[in-house]
């Protein structure tokens, strides 16, 4: 049974390596993260067969910590990339100049 | 199934490798640091099968986790700046006292030559197949693994990592914790607090998110660190897991951060390496050497410690998130 | 007591001198200024025979004492220098400088004075050459360029003969041992410890070909000075010879026919330079050169005659004493020019002390020159040399003619210039030539009558037919060329005859290496192409540490230094 | 460690107020002075101490552990104590000099810190017992004259800094590396009569030779050996106390010391005959002495004119030694007295004449001496004695060097003497010449009347003592030569020690 | 070995750990009082290490004994963690002691800005603390920690100011030295892998010239290379330490890299002890005169005081490396390489808070207009100018003494017949000259004749400080014997 563990998390493997051409072509931001999110599935599935195929029942955690932190990036991401902003949003962001002068300010 | 795994295995180095060399040759940033996310990935899985399941926990809760968040947060900074350079003032300098813009000075040289790219190529080739000449030679090496186990009875614990990164060689961990410390105050000697540059976001659908995951993610830290004591886990991953729940809650926030206490930000941020010095010093005193604990006791300071250093080790991840000394800290 | 009699002799003409630098424009300090040589003249007169005086912690250990032929030059320096000094308090009166020539007067005083005393090499040459030097100053003391040309050619041939009299010295003090002059002359110097101390000497002494300062020092200093000059100060060569050869049982054949040659030539060729000029005193200078010529030919005889040695030696000294005042006399005769009195006895005095000397010079019996001309005659028999030196006597008397001649140019030349003096007769100058002149009569009787030891002189040296006719033949030959050449351009040699041909070499020379001359080191910016050159540099160390700055170049040396420490552990 | 204390005692009175002094404020003229002449008065007095206990038999020993095996020693022996007296005393008239010449200038603790310093090094060059030590003040002095030489900051003096430091540290390397070498062979021996090489000889003589020629080269320098003498001149540009330091008694004496202690205590005249050595010393000193004197003749710069007498002066020293006999060697080392004293005096005078009417060249000295006659006088006796005329300091030096050479079979060095004096007189009596006997027209610009008001005498007391009295010195030490204290004397106790002669005076 | 000293001693050098760490961990856990806590601790860690080191020189002469391995936590190796105390490791925690007191003193008043000192105290104590452990550190891997703790901690004190050209020096530098510790790394677990023990006396035991000891000493030698700057792996050290603060400078130039090249040094003689050919020390020396050379000729051509400084870094660093080929010959040449660190630490030290000071007071270090300030500051010049002596290798200063040794190391090489030692020979002696020749480029202009302008007033501690420790640079000669009997007492050291 493992030998079929074993095949199917080389498969995977492979898959996430096939993937690969997303992250690399693009053509958009989108499109790259969420290949790598997919990734962090399949690299969960691969850990989970791992386990099993290897016996080690401590890869289940690994596989856990990866599916609950997966998300950490891709929300990171759509914070900055996933919505339009709709153009009269007033925008926290400050403009870098007064920043600095305020830090220049208070540094010096 | 040898020939199954030495395959998986070939497989694996392959994509690591590649993933390494076109994340290290892409111009565009933004693919570097998707490729950097797939990297920690298969790192993770290369743990695995380097039989380090407590690495590859850290590297999972850390490379998989946080770095990316980290990157891609970078990345918009870096990309803010240079949009503010690139539009408003074309030709006045770069501002001398600004972090970020010496920071993109010193990591972006021209690009290379072609012409160095053969000689680079041919020395990593022949350094590495030296590297692989000297494993080559190795004894399968049984380590330090009969002392350890002839030692597991008294160290306290069950797991004999963490028997020998809180016991055994606790100086060293101790001195890894501090490592932690001093980074975050290398980031916070750069600067105050910049704001992280972040759109609205409308919608349920990541607040719920949150809501939903914060407290799952706790309750996995605690698990983990209370695994250590038998089993793959410990204070680093926990932390890791923490501070990655951390680091959602700050990504959640829409607005500015609410002004972190400095006092208490501090006393958690060194509460690992002083807690631990304390015992450490206890042990001095009381003649089982620096860093050293009475059979009896290693069990419950090992643990003390353990939260200890891993509520320390989850505040610095965020605060390194952060980016810079939180406007509390100064007051 | 010994040792402070000696010592006092230098000693109070340094101390005058140094009280009237310190204090010029003191009128009292000056009127000591002639009376500074008394001591001297005290001295020679007074002091024991054998009186001597050691002073270890001087110099290297200093000898002085006085010995029989110190004893006559001492007299000879301190009365002639007393007699100049008494000259100059005159004619100095209305120098404005005055102070500066007493000075100098005063050093080259104390210098001449402790010469005559020195018994040790290095006391004879401090002596030596503070003489020398000091003598530069009166040489000069006019200011005129014909002082300051006269002045650079004596002390460039004094300092050449100081400095060879030192090596000499040192040559010969090494061969001896010891530093005492006796021991020297009693080691008998040899090779170029000789021919050092003869030149170096021999330069003071206006020896061939050495004597071009004389003709044009003599001139140029004030009256005062040239006298002592040429009475005193060129015998210190004289005495350093004495005092220094070989001078032994033995003789020395060479040396002693040389110099015989070299006197004899200088007699001639200084009076027949001599009697081609116009100026007094330039006659009188030939005059000196050629006369002392005579003492060279006297030294040289003594090296020859080693049988005949003290003979000869007391001749010579006796020449110098006799010359010496009579020069010196004639010296302050040129320096009366203007002293022509109105008064007929006053009249015939002066004529009397002017031709008094040029009398004693020439030989008239009677005179002191006779008396020395004798004397050094003396020993030569016929036979007694061989080869063309047996001539020598003829030619000695043949030298004495050409003085007579000599003597009847500078008179004739002088006499032109005649004059009244402007404000009065000046006494102190009248006394001091007077009694100067007088001198050369009393002299020879003193000699007689005293008799000093060993000094072979007999009453008959004082006539005798044999000295005439050289005065005779002279004033024939003076009368020829008077005829000769009444009318006519004199034709001149120039004043220094050879000193004028060494000018000319070395203005060539000068001005051939005229490039070569002084650019005094200094430090030079950098050449502007060396800057250009720094700069770039700069700039290429700046860009090559830049090159190293990439990350790639890291990389590749980072592997590079992997490579080759792993290579050099390999191999070694 | 017996008396050392005194040694220790005799360095630091330069040492102590020099630091001090370095550290007081611009305006404390008085304290400043104080200290000044203090250290210099205490000094001297030391020196009188050391000199009585070494004349009774004392042994002064210092000796403090550098490296294993390697001590740092002073000692004293007679020939450290020529040296050293002749520092100390020199550097007190110096002193009071130097407090004239810079009256009212900028920047005296600093010049007066490095002044005293350089004292010290180079009373530590005196007293050093090996050449470790030897070397160790050796370089200290180097370095604390290089602020002296640029003291006036004008571009000229930084060059003539520049160049100093560019020589003196490349020789002071060269002689580094040799006394390494020569103490990896023969150990940190101390120096001793008649050397200490003698068991090498036989084995080590090539690399004996080489070393030779490495440490000549080391202090050929600071000695202003021939080829290597450009900075002396160059130097110049430093204010006048400093020329006077630098020539008479610091820097190119210590060269000639060094030379000294390699030729008498470290090889030995034995050795260094035999080797063959003491011939080619000797040539370059001639050739120094000669070529020194021509450039003299070649400028009309006064203190120019001075320095080059100085390359030329110091080499009879260092003839005095190759001659490596008795009597040279009397010679060499009595002139490290002489020349340091008559040297100084001229060196005053010129300072005199420039700081009091502004005379810097030769050509302006005419009439001179009616202005200042003491100083002219002084001059003429400096000028005089340096070309050796009696009854002066530098008649003796040549009278012992002339019969040195002659003991030593080398009458061509006679040659050379000759031709030295002649030039000497021939570049040192025009000066006097023109001082006494020239003719000023115009009246005289009196620059430091005009800074300072009128002074009582010929010009500011301080700067007129000093020159008297080395004046006096220079002419007492001449005359009184036969004396057993005068240099002279001291000297021949020196050499009779080192040689175990009964007698050899003349 | 007195019972008293032997009782002492394990103590109280595991006390010295905990005393910089505590020190270390208040200043960073109460920041407000960082200052007072840091001059307490840097009081209280000299005096715990001159106390460390009499009790250490009077545990007795033996050197096989002296070495005190102090056992963490009641584990022995191989289990557990050794601090290891020799003669090697006491010098240079004395060492690291004086210059770290007085960049303490001096940074009371360089470093005056409320914020900065919150910043900086944190960080210099962390510093000191891991430069403490890695001098008595007796473990591989704990070694490659304390070495992170080091590079970490300087890292940011690089840039703690924040201006542009210290965040780009901080950066290059931290992206050198992590690639130095990987490389570092890698190499120890090859050992490891290889041996099975971190311990570094069990691994000496060990070791043979095998592949794989061959490339772990490849790899951590390069790797320490590139952290200790030395040539050809210099680059990052002059933007570095050039743009650091003062004693921040002072530090990383004395202290941090003498720390690297401390650890090469430790490994070649131990471990990696039978690898050692002579090739290999070719290489080395020809790298170090390379380095003389090269780092010279920058220090001439830059044209900021403290790129200069840091060039002299380079520079004098070469001489370390000469000084391999040397051991090679003569194994005892080891200790004159230490002293010579020693010294050059010291002095460097000096210089740098020396020029801080101007720098302060100036607003800019820039050479060329410099002259007015430092015409105006004798004593800062001194200072600058003594230090400097002691760099040249002058006397009478620690540099002359180092200088000499090394010299005579390389002499002894030529006598023993080694060709190439007379390249050595001059390269010992003739980079002298070239440092002269920078130091006066700092010096000379305070000799111009010009302007005088004291700048900015500075604090007493910023003036008086470096004079006092380029002093103590320059009195170093006279601890000559004493460093090296100390050093003598190293066990296993030739």
């Amino acid at each position: 049974m493992s030998v079929f563990y074993l095949a199917a998390a080389l498969f995977l493997l492979g898959t996430i390596l096939l993937g690969l051409v997303r992250v690399l072509r693009g053509p958009g931001s989108g499109d790259r993260m969420l290949a790598a999110q997919l990734f962090g599935t399949t690299g969960v599935t691969i850990l989970l067969l791992l386990s099993l195929a290897l016996e080690e029942s401590a890869l289940v955690d690994v596989a856990l910590v990866f599916a609950l932190l997966a998300v950490v990036a891709a929300v990171a991401f759509v914070r900055q990339h996933g919505l339009p902003e709709p153009p009269d949003t007033p925008t926290h962001r400050q403009h870098p100049e007064s920043t600095e002068s305020r830090e220049s300010n208070d540094d010096r | 199934m040898n020939g199954l795994l030495v395959l998986f295995d070939l497989v694996l180095l392959a994509g690591i490798v590649g993933v390494a060399w076109r994340c290290l040759a892409s111009t565009d940033l933004f693919r570097a640091v998707v490729l950097f996310i797939t990297f920690g990935l298969l790192l993770a899985l290369a743990w695995v099968r380097l039989e380090a399941p407590d690495i590859a926990l850290a590297e999972a809760a850390i490379g998989a986790g946080i770095t990316g968040a980290l990157l891609l947060v970078t990345l918009e900074r870096l990309r803010s700046i240079m949009a503010e350079r690139r539009s408003g003032r074309p030709h006045t300098p770069p501002p001398d006292p600004t972090g970020p813009h010496a920071l993109l000075r010193a990591l972006h040289d021209p690009p290379p030559e072609r012409r160095t790219f053969i000689p680079a190529l041919s020395f990593a080739l022949v350094v590495g197949g030296l590297l692989v000449t000297a494993l080559w030679h190795q004894p399968h090496s049984t380590g330090l693994e009969p002392v350890v186990d002839a030692h597991m009875d008294i160290s306290g614990v069950d797991h004999p990592i963490t028997a020998v990164l809180l016991n055994f060689r606790a100086y060293d961990t101790f001195l890894e914790l501090a490592i932690v410390l001093i980074a975050l105050l290398g980031a916070w000697s750069l600067g105050r607090h910049d704001l992280i540059p972040a759109r609205p976001a409308p919608g349920p659908i990541l607040p719920g998110t949150l809501r939903l995951l914060v407290p799952v993610a706790i309750v996995t830290g605690v698990y983990v660190l209370w695994a250590g004591s038998h089993a793959p886990g410990g204070a680093f991953q926990a932390g890791a897991i923490l501070g990655a729940a951390g680091i959602l809650l700050v990504l959640a926030r829409p607005r500015q951060l609410p002004m972190a206490p400095g006092v208490p930000l501090r006393l958690g941020l060194t509460a690992g390496v002083a807690l631990f010095l304390l015992v450490g010093l206890y042990g001095l005193v009381a003649g089982h050497g620096f860093l050293g604990y009475a059979d009896a006791w290693a069990y419950p300071l090992i643990l003390l410690i353990e939260v200890a250093a891993t509520l320390s080790i989850a505040l610095a991840l965020v605060a390194l998130f952060v980016a810079g000394r939180p406007a509390g800290d100064d007051a | 007591m010994s040792s402070i009699l000696l010592l006092a002799v230098p000693l109070l003409p340094l101390l005058l001198a140094v009280f009237i630098g310190l204090r010029p424009g003191q009128a009292r300090l000056n009127r000591l200024v002639p009376w500074a040589a008394l001591p001297g003249l005290l001295l020679a007169a007074l002091a024991p025979t054998g009186l001597e005086a050691t002073f270890d912690s001087l110099l290297m250990g200093t000898h002085l004492a006085v010995d029989p032929t110190g004893r006559a030059f001492l007299a000879l320096t301190a009365g002639l220098w007393l007699a100049a000094g008494l000259f100059a308090l005159g004619e100095r009166r209305d120098d404005v400088r005055r102070e500066r020539f007493y000075v100098f007067w005063l050093l080259a005083l104390a210098g001449n004075l402790g010469l005559v005393l020195a018994q040790d090499a290095a006391s004879f040459y401090l002596f030596f050459s503070l003489m020398s030097l000091s003598a530069y100053g009166l040489v000069v003391h006019s200011g005129k360029p014909e002082a300051w040309r006269a002045g650079r050619v004596y002390l460039i041939l004094a300092v050449l003969g100081e400095v060879l009299l030192l090596a000499g010295l040192l040559l010969a003090v090494h061969a001896a041992g010891q530093s005492s002059l006796a021991a020297v002359a009693a080691a008998r110097p040899e090779g170029w410890a000789l021919a050092l101390l003869v030149v170096g000497l021999g330069i003071k002494a206006g020896m061939l070909p050495l004597h071009s300062w004389l003709p044009l020092a003599h001139p140029a200093a004030p009256v005062p000075a040239s006298a002592v000059l040429s009475g005193a100060m060129i015998k210190a060569g004289l005495l350093g010879w004495m005092r220094l050869l070989p001078l032994d049982a033995t003789g020395h054949a060479v040396l002693g026919e040389t110099l015989v040659l070299l006197g004899l030539a200088a007699a001639f060729l200084g009076v027949l330079v001599g009697v081609l000029q116009v100026r007094p005193k330039t006659i009188l200078a030939y005059s000196s050169i050629s006369q002392m010529g005579l003492m060279t030919v006297g030294i040289g005889l003594a090296l020859l005659l080693p049988e005949a040695r003290g003979w000869l030696l007391a001749a010579v000294t006796l020449y110098a004493v006799h010359h010496g005042l009579a020069k010196g006399a004639l010296f302050l005769t040129a320096g009366m020019q203007n002293q022509w009195p109105g008064t007929r006895l006053a009249r015939a005095a002066f004529v009397l002390f002017t031709l008094l000397p040029a009398l004693a010079l020439a030989g008239l019996p009677f005179t002191s020159g006779a008396l020395a001309k004798n004397t050094l005659k003396g020993p030569l028999a016929p036979d007694a040399l061989p080869g063309w030196l047996a001539h020598t006597e003829l030619l000695l008397t043949l030298a004495a003619a050409g003085t007579t001649v000599l003597l009847l140019r500078f008179l004739w030349c002088w006499q032109a210039g005649l004059r009244a003096p402007a404000n009065g007769l000046d006494r102190h100058r009248w006394w001091a030539w007077g009694s100067l002149a007088l001198t050369g009569l009393l002299l020879p009787f003193g000699v007689l009558v005293v008799g000093p030891g060993g000094l072979p002189v007999e009453p008959r040296d004082l006539y005798g037919l044999a000295l005439l006719w050289p005065i005779a033949l002279g004033l024939v030959l003076a009368g020829i060329a008077y005829r000769l050449i009444r009318d006519r351009e004199t034709p001149r040699v120039p004043e220094g005859d050879l000193a004028v041909l060494a000018e000319a070499a070395w203005s060539a020379a000068r001005r051939t290496h005229r490039s070569l001359a002084l650019r005094p080191p200094r430090p030079h910016r950098m050449p502007a192409r060396l800057r250009l050159l720094r700069l770039k540099l700069r700039q290429r160390l700046e860009d090559a540490e830049r090159v190293l700055t990439r990350w790639e170049t890291i990389g590749l040396l980072f592997s590079a230094a992997m490579l080759g420490l792993y290579l050099t552990l390999l191999v070694g | 460690m017996d008396g050392g204390w005194l040694l220790l005692a005799i360095l630091f009175s330069s040492l102590g107020p020099g630091i001090a002094i370095f550290f007081l404020p611009e305006h404390r003229q008085g304290l400043r002075t104080a200290l000044n002449l203090g250290g210099a008065g205490t000094k001297l007095a030391l020196v009188g101490v050391l000199l009585a206990g070494v004349l009774r038999g004392d042994e002064y020993r210092f000796s403090l552990p550098l490296m294993p095996g390697i001590d740092l020693v002073l000692a004293a022996d007679a020939l450290s104590l020529l040296f050293a007296s002749l520092s100390a005393v020199l550097w007190f008239v110096t002193t009071v000099y130097a407090i004239g010449y810079l009256e009212g200038s900028p920047r005296r603790s600093r010049f007066f810190g490095f002044f005293s310093l350089c004292v010290s090094a180079t009373v530590g060059i005196a007293l050093s017992g090996n050449l470790i030590t030897f070397l160790i003040f050796y370089e200290i002095l180097t370095l604390a004259t290089w602020p002296l030489v640029v003291h006036r900051g004008t571009p000229a003096a930084l060059r003539a800094g520049r160049l100093y430091l560019a020589y003196t540290l490349t020789s002071g390397l060269v002689l580094f590396t040799a006394i390494v070498w020569l103490t990896l062979l023969a150990g940190a021996e101390g120096f001793t009569p008649g050397g200490y090489l003698d068991g090498l000889a036989e084995t080590h003589a090539t690399t004996l030779q080489i070393l030779f020629v490495l440490l000549m080269i080391g202090f050929g320098v600071k000695a202003a050996l021939v080829p290597l003498h450009s900075w002396l001149p160059i130097a110049m540009v430093a204010p006048a106390p400093v020329s006077a330091l630098l020539h008479a008694v610091a820097v190119v004496k210590a060269g000639a010391f060094g030379i000294i202690r390699v030729v008498n205590d470290v090889y030995g005249t034995e050795l260094a005959i035999e080797l063959g050595l003491t011939a080619g010393l000797l040539v370059v000193a001639a050739i120094t002495i000669v070529y020194g004197s021509i450039q003299a003749l070649r400028t009309d710069d006064l203190k120019q004119r001075l320095a080059f007498s100085t390359i030329s002066q110091v080499s009879y020293i260092i003839l005095g030694v190759a001659l490596a006999g008795p009597l040279g060697i009397i010679g060499g080392l009595v002139h490290l007295v002489h020349q340091g004293i008559t040297k100084i005096t001229l060196f005053f005078c010129a300072g005199n004449f420039a700081e009091t009417l502004g005379i810097h060249r030769i050509s302006e000295l005419d009439g001179v001496g009616r202005r200042m006659p003491l100083t002219m006088l002084a001059f003429t006796l400096g000028a005089l004695g340096m070309i050796g005329l009696p009854p002066l300091a530098g008649f003796v030096t040549k009278w012992h060097l002339g019969l040195g050479a002659l003991e030593a079979g080398m009458p061509w060095v006679l040659g050379v003497l000759v031709l030295s004096s002649l030039l000497n007189a021939a570049y040192f009596l025009p000066p006097v010449i023109r001082g006494w006997l020239g003719e000023r027209r115009e009246p005289w610009h009196e620059p430091l009347q005009a800074h300072a008001g009128p002074t009582r005498f010929e010009t500011h007391w301080m700067l007129l003592f000093p020159v008297v009295f080395t004046a006096a010195l220079g002419l007492l030490v001449g005359l009184f030569a036969g004396l057993g204290l005068s240099p002279l004397g001291w000297v021949s106790l020196i050499v009779r020690r080192d040689y175990s002669l009964p007698e050899f005076g003349l | 070995m007195t019972p008293a000293n032997a009782e002492w001693l394990p103590a109280a050098i595991a006390g010295l750990v905990a005393l910089s760490l505590v020190v270390a961990v208040l200043a960073t856990a109460w920041p407000r009082q960082a200052h007072r806590v840091g001059l307490l601790g840097a009081l209280a860690i000299t005096a715990w290490v001159l106390g460390l080191s009499a009790l250490f020189l009077n545990a007795g002469p033996d050197p096989e004994a002296a070495a005190t391995r102090v056992a963490l936590g009641g584990w022995e190796a191989p289990l557990g963690l050794m601090l290891h105390l020799d003669g090697l490791s006491m010098t240079l925690l004395v060492l690291t002691a004086v210059v770290g007191l007085a960049t303490s003193l001096y940074s009371l008043g360089y470093v005056h800005d409320r914020i900065e000192r919150r910043q900086f105290w944190p960080l210099w104590l962390w510093l000191w603390a891991g430069l403490n452990m890695l001098f008595l550190s007796g473990d591989a891997f704990n070694l490659y920690i304390t070495l992170e703790v080091v590079s970490l901690s300087a890292v940011a004190l690089v840039a703690f100011t924040g201006t542009a050209a210290a965040v780009s020096g901080a950066v290059r530098y931290l992206l050198v030295n992590i690639l130095g510790s990987l490389s570092f790394l890698m190499g120890v677990v090859l050992l490891f892998g290889e041996h099975g023990v971190l311990d570094l006396l069990l691994l000496e035991t060990r070791t043979e010239a095998g592949p794989t000891e061959r490339m772990a000493a490849v790899l951590m030698t390069a790797g320490l290379m590139l952290k200790a700057a030395l040539f050809p792996l210099h680059v990052w050290l002059a933007p570095a330490h050039g743009s650091a603060p003062a004693p921040v400078s002072a530090v990383l130039s004395g202290l941090v890299v003498t720390g690297s090249f401390y650890l090469i040094l430790r490994l070649w003689m131990g471990v990696f002890a039978p690898l050692a050919t002579p090739a290999f020390g070719i290489l080395v020396g020809m790298l170090g005169v390379a380095a003389l050379v090269w780092g010279s000729l920058q220090a001439l051509r830059a044209g900021r005081l403290k790129s200069i400084v840091a060039y002299s870094t380079v520079a004098q660093f070469g001489y370390l490396l000469v000084a391999f080929p040397l051991m090679l010959v003569d194994p005892g040449a080891w200790r004159v390489v230490v002293f010579f660190a020693v010294v050059h630490a010291l002095a460097k030290a000096s210089v740098f808070l020396a020029a801080g000071t101007l720098q302060h007071a100036a607003g800019h270090d820039r050479l060329a207009d410099l002259g007015d300030v430092l015409r105006a500051r004798p004593r800062t010049v001194f200072a600058l100018g003594l230090a400097g002596v002691s760099l040249m290798g002058l006397p009478f200063t620690g540099g002359f003494i180092a200088k000499y040794l090394l010299l005579e190391a390389g002499l002894g090489t030529v006598l023993a017949g080694s060709v190439i030692g007379v390249l050595w020979v001059l390269a010992i002696a003739g980079g002298g000259l070239l440092a002269a020749a920078y130091i006066l480029r700092m010096v000379a202009p305070a000799f111009h004749r010009g302007h005088e302008d004291a700048g900015e007033a500075v604090s007493p501690w910023m003036d008086w400080v470096p004079l006092g420790l380029a002093t103590v640079a320059a009195l170093a000669g006279l601890a000559g014997t004493l460093t090296l009997n100390t050093l003598a007492l190293t066990p296993g050291a030739p």
